[in-house]
């Protein structure tokens, strides 16, 4: 189980691939890699703000969980900071299982639970002036399907 | 106590932390003590339903207890991932 | 919307980041490998047969439906057959779209229908013999949630 | 009319594919007729509950009519995926 909380970006592909070589006898590998949007064509930046300290503790607490709950041959999170424009990869999640189920289930709820429960924030930087993104009651209903 | 302050919480406030003496038992009782400090401080805590605080690194309540607790963050709901 | 059904093998890093590339404004992308796993370490070698000429029909119509019912940016697909080896890659999904729910959703859609309505039939050749692959009533079943 | 076999259905009868005449209006009438064909095909045939059958490459039913088909497959459960 692998947690990187980084300024630097990193290549989803390579990442995918040596998380898969990592997991052999998984039959399973599922991938989601976030990406910063253009808004509506006019996001300068982003600037994602996070908690040093607690980061890594409130991923590894999230990914522990899901191991509970999945059968899991390895999970892998990447998540970063800083300064990112758009088309950069904000982060990645990676989960082998098995059987396709757990693995996808997994993803979600690492997901599920990166986006309401660590702590990161992120900042759009458009011609028109600096906002914080704000948190979807979706997001938070996401969490009660586990 | 160090007591942090993450995105528009620091922006408000002015200053990422404040390293503060405190016989404050509760979260709340600690916000009351902040917003005595100043206007940012009233303007970051105007409305606690858009915070969360997080104890020593653990999310938390605002009724929790700060006893034996060394640091204590404010910062709006999370927005990581995609 | 990409389908390839091929004999060769292919790079799963590579195809994500090729298929992220192509489907700029998506915030999410997610993608499913499917490894040959080891058949308790005697797995010799794994043979895939399909039904040429239906089989890319079958796949695009899957995909075709998938889009009508997800916001989808892009979806890939590809399939191998033929002769493939424990750890070799047998197919993989992607998909993206602007938000990870419909991506997790579409990409799972897919594999569920790839795997029983996709003409491909596989056979486990081990120390002991061969033997095809049975279809498991779980696969089937999981049509139904869709 | 071709008739294609695959996997262990192909295994069983010995060939990928036979090209036939045949007046049979349903697939099960065209099954009754290859199982007039030899044991391999009785063999093949011996529990329709495993097979499926595609009609011009299309999933089909048993009780589908061959009118105007051309292509007929017959095989087991597909396994594709992981």
């Amino acid at each position: 189980m692998t947690v990187r909380v980084q300024e630097e970006t990193f290549d989803p592909g390579l990442e995918l691939n040596s998380f898969t070589q990592s997991v052999q006898g998984a039959g399973a590998v599922v991938s989601f890699t976030g990406v910063v949007r253009d808004v509506e064509g006019k996001l300068a930046e982003m600037l994602i703000e996070h908690y040093p300290g607690m980061t890594e503790k409130a991923i590894s607490k999230i990914v522990d969980e899901a191991k509970t709950r999945w059968s899991l041959a390895g999970a892998l999170v990447i998540h970063r900071y800083g300064q990112l424009g758009a088309g950069d990869q904000i982060m990645m999640v990676a989960t082998a299982s098995r059987h396709r189920v757990d693995a996808f289930q997994a993803a979600e709820f690492l997901m599920d639970y990166l986006k309401s429960r660590a702590p990161f924030w992120k900042k759009e930087r458009t011609a028109s002036g600096d906002s914080w993104v704000e948190a979807r009651d979706e997001d938070e209903d996401a969490l009660s399907r586990w | 106590m160090d007591v942090l302050y993450f995105a528009w919480v620091r922006e408000r406030i002015g200053v990422p932390r404040d390293t503060i003496e405190t016989d404050a038992a509760t979260v709340n009782d600690l916000i009351e003590e902040l917003r005595a400090r100043g206007e940012e401080y009233q303007f970051a805590f105007e409305d606690i339903r858009a915070l969360r605080v997080a104890l020593d690194q653990e999310l938390s309540d605002f009724d929790a207890s700060l006893s034996g607790v060394k640091e204590v963050a404010f910062f709006p709901p999370m927005t990581g991932g995609e």
